[in-house]
């Protein structure tokens, strides 16, 4: 993985505060896990029906009944527990969720969350993503700034077909964080140097810059 | 990564109840009432206070105390045949009594658990129950709709629970407790046994910790908690 | 109790068929399962969240948290399972019972139901009542044939607050055995050689007489 | 009083579904998936299925063998991502596919589980998911009608079960399985282990054998229940 999009996992990362309940998206934003803290206080949420999800295992360490969403097999922490399906959403949606992490194909400036669907050529169903976007209590986008053309993700409004409306708080790039506001995109920080016009020329709507200096990401955990 | 600890004392999370709250509490009959929650509600003395429970125990018992401290306003129950106070409070227009078809005020809480609108049932079509009830038409046939139930806060008994709040019950105790759990901004719940994390095995877990604010162990069953002789 | 009444509940005891899954109402049909051989095949079903209930115990031998929906303090069988309230109810309305036996102040003529309130002296509220009566596979009442006044129970319609409509297949009273059809009451049995005639006068409504002779109770569970 | 005996052979317990059957099949991926049972549904042949499933497994796996012979027109879901076969299928119009959101499909059928008409819920609102569904306003916001589903049979793997069909599952392999063992007219349910009655801790049981009509020991596991290599 490129040196971006992992400096981009392990600043996604600080967004996890000590005691939140968490569900992490299959792809990118599974890796976060491995830039928490071994002790850091946090409930890892999967939709398939638990609660203290674990270090994923091998397979020749793997339980054959204990997976996450996306199928990788995890294991327990002290403190796990297991629920069916309905259990599993019913957390969700009743807002026990703190922070949801996502993945995206587009996001909008007022943070529409299209992550889903590309018809014609990718439409595997929804699973449960619905109601991880709109329901969770902060939801955060993990993505590439641009998608493998060049063409910008984050929009002035999304083209596919959507997830959810106006879920997404925050999103982390291989660029940039940015903050979905009333105002639409707001630059937080940027990545390694890159000058905030080339983040706003990568970027498919206006990007408004803070009124103070811009930090840089960090890439440790900064607690 | 490591579970958070939710331990309390019971007293420092009952004081997070306010006047006018909405107070969800479980038990049906003796098993499953959170006796120790209710007798600190009682020293706390929060009023106007809106209770929603299967019944309303008995004189002398449970939530009679809080009736009889005069901190209740209003009663969402199934069943009150057990409280001639109770009845005798409604009757003289003292407290204001909803009756809900049992098994429908256990859809209702657990709809508001799961963070769903309301459920539609055709269960009391026809009957006084269904007086007042929005109706909607299903596949031709009517059906009412019945509202999900939230609360500010319930209280839960189990019988033993480890410190992130993951509950497991005994027998007909569990009744009403693992759907009011769900279902209120502030779950807080009273168990015989407060284990280390691990205490409990994952796949014998009735209620999952994420539901639970607070938990808190008895130091002795009143009582009140004992075989009731009749 | 009346030996009129203790032959009414054996003679109840006979519906129970082999395999059934029963919920028994509080009163007297609780009474029904002292009439059961101790081997019989059958799940008694409590609201409370119970399935697999065992014979009832006095204080000094029970468990403070094991009552049925009357608050007898009961026991278990090998397979009993405890569970909530809404799953408690998801049995009954799912169409998982397929018998209950319900007490009556009134019975109609159309199997109406009156069973929870007499309004300005009786009305402790509902329970499980509407449910049980409404989505119960079969559903019988047992009940004195005339209040204490010696007013008629089964009557042309109902007075009092119905519990729910159109439910009652059968009516097990101290006189007879009634079953509710399209066409009204039909006798089907009588007690212990009480004239059709009498049973008829007790009777609020017509009392339809069978094409064959009437038997009479048999107190015993005849299998 | 004794409960009943529900052990069968999975055959004659298979036997009973009908060309055009709507049937539940438990499973989130491998954990859950009833391996046994759907290859005698294969074995069976009864086609013109529609089947309820949160997943399409993968190809060559699970339910992946009856989009293989044939036999399903319609699939009910939530994601196909790991069928390639079972996409591919659905694009060219060989079985109709239904989308649900995860957590809608499973209030579906433990709606159809518990006799509840429907729920009403906001997830979908502004999507293309709330295409076609009826609306009814709650406290002056839109919620979506989400009718019960029910099936004709529903499959289900379990760990350890008795007799009577009291189940219980293991770790993540629960999934839809609770819920869908309460919302078929036949539930037929496999399990690694079945125990005499008595076997399984009133307390510790998921599903109460009232809902299962028949209970079938595995004899073996075959590999599509192992760990997937990939």
């Amino acid at each position: 993985m490129s040196s971006a999009k992992e400096r981009m996992i392990a600043r996604a990362a600080r967004e996890i505060a000590p005691g939140m309940v968490v569900n992490l998206g299959i792809g990118l934003p599974t890796q976060v896990v491995n830039h928490l803290p071994r002790d850091f206080p946090v409930c890892l949420h999967t939709e398939n029906g638990m609660t203290g999800i674990g270090p994923t295992l091998p397979p020749d360490q793997a339980d054959r009944n204990l997976i996450d969403a996306g199928g990788s097999y995890v294991s327990t922490v002290p403190g796990s527990a297991f629920f069916d399906s309905a259990t599993s959403f019913a957390m969700v949606r009743s807002g026990r969720l703190d922070l949801t992490m996502l993945g995206a194909f587009e996001v909008s400036a007022s943070g529409d969350l299209a992550n889903w669907k590309i018809p014609g050529k990718f439409s595997p169903g929804v699973g449960g993503g619905v109601e991880l976007a709109q329901k969770a209590r902060r939801v955060v986008v993990l993505t590439t700034h641009t998608d493998r053309a060049g063409n910008p993700k984050l929009k002035e409004t999304c083209s596919l077909p959507l997830t959810a409306r106006a879920c997404v708080a925050r999103i982390f790039t291989d660029m940039a964080v940015i903050d979905v506001t009333p105002r639409g995109f707001v630059l937080v920080e940027t990545l390694g140097g890159i000058p905030a016009a080339e983040v706003a020329e990568a970027t498919g709507a206006p990007l408004l810059l803070p009124d103070t200096d811009l930090p840089e990401f960090e890439a440790s955990h900064g607690r | 990564m490591r579970l958070p600890d939710k331990s309390c004392k019971i007293a420092s999370a009952i004081a997070k109840i306010k006047p006018g709250d909405r107070v969800m509490i479980g038990g049906f009959g003796v098993p499953g009432t959170p006796m120790t929650l209710i007798q600190a509600l009682v020293d706390h003395g929060a009023d106007n206070l809106t209770i929603i429970k299967n019944d309303a125990n008995e004189p002398g018992m449970g939530i009679d105390h809080l009736l009889q401290s005069g901190q209740v306003s209003r009663l969402i129950t199934t069943h009150l045949g057990l409280n001639t106070h109770a009845i005798s409070l409604m009757n003289t227009g003292q407290i204001k009594v909803e009756f809900n078809a049992q098994g429908i005020l256990a859809e209702r809480i657990r709809a508001g658990g799961a963070g769903i609108g309301a459920v539609l049932s055709d269960i009391g079509i026809g009957t006084e129950l269904a007086m007042g009830k929005q109706v909607v038409e299903l596949a031709g046939k009517p059906h009412l709709v019945e509202t999900a139930l939230r609360a500010d806060v319930a209280l839960i008994h189990a019988d033993r629970a480890d410190i992130f709040g993951n509950l497991a019950y005994v027998a007909t105790a569990q009744n009403f407790n693992p759907l009011m759990a769900m279902a209120a901004d502030c779950v807080i719940a009273e168990t015989e046994t407060l284990l280390p994390l691990g205490g409990l095995a994952a796949n014998a877990i009735h209620t999952a910790g994420v539901f639970v604010d607070h938990v808190a162990e008895l130091a002795e069953l009143s009582k009140e908690y004992a075989v009731v002789q009749r």
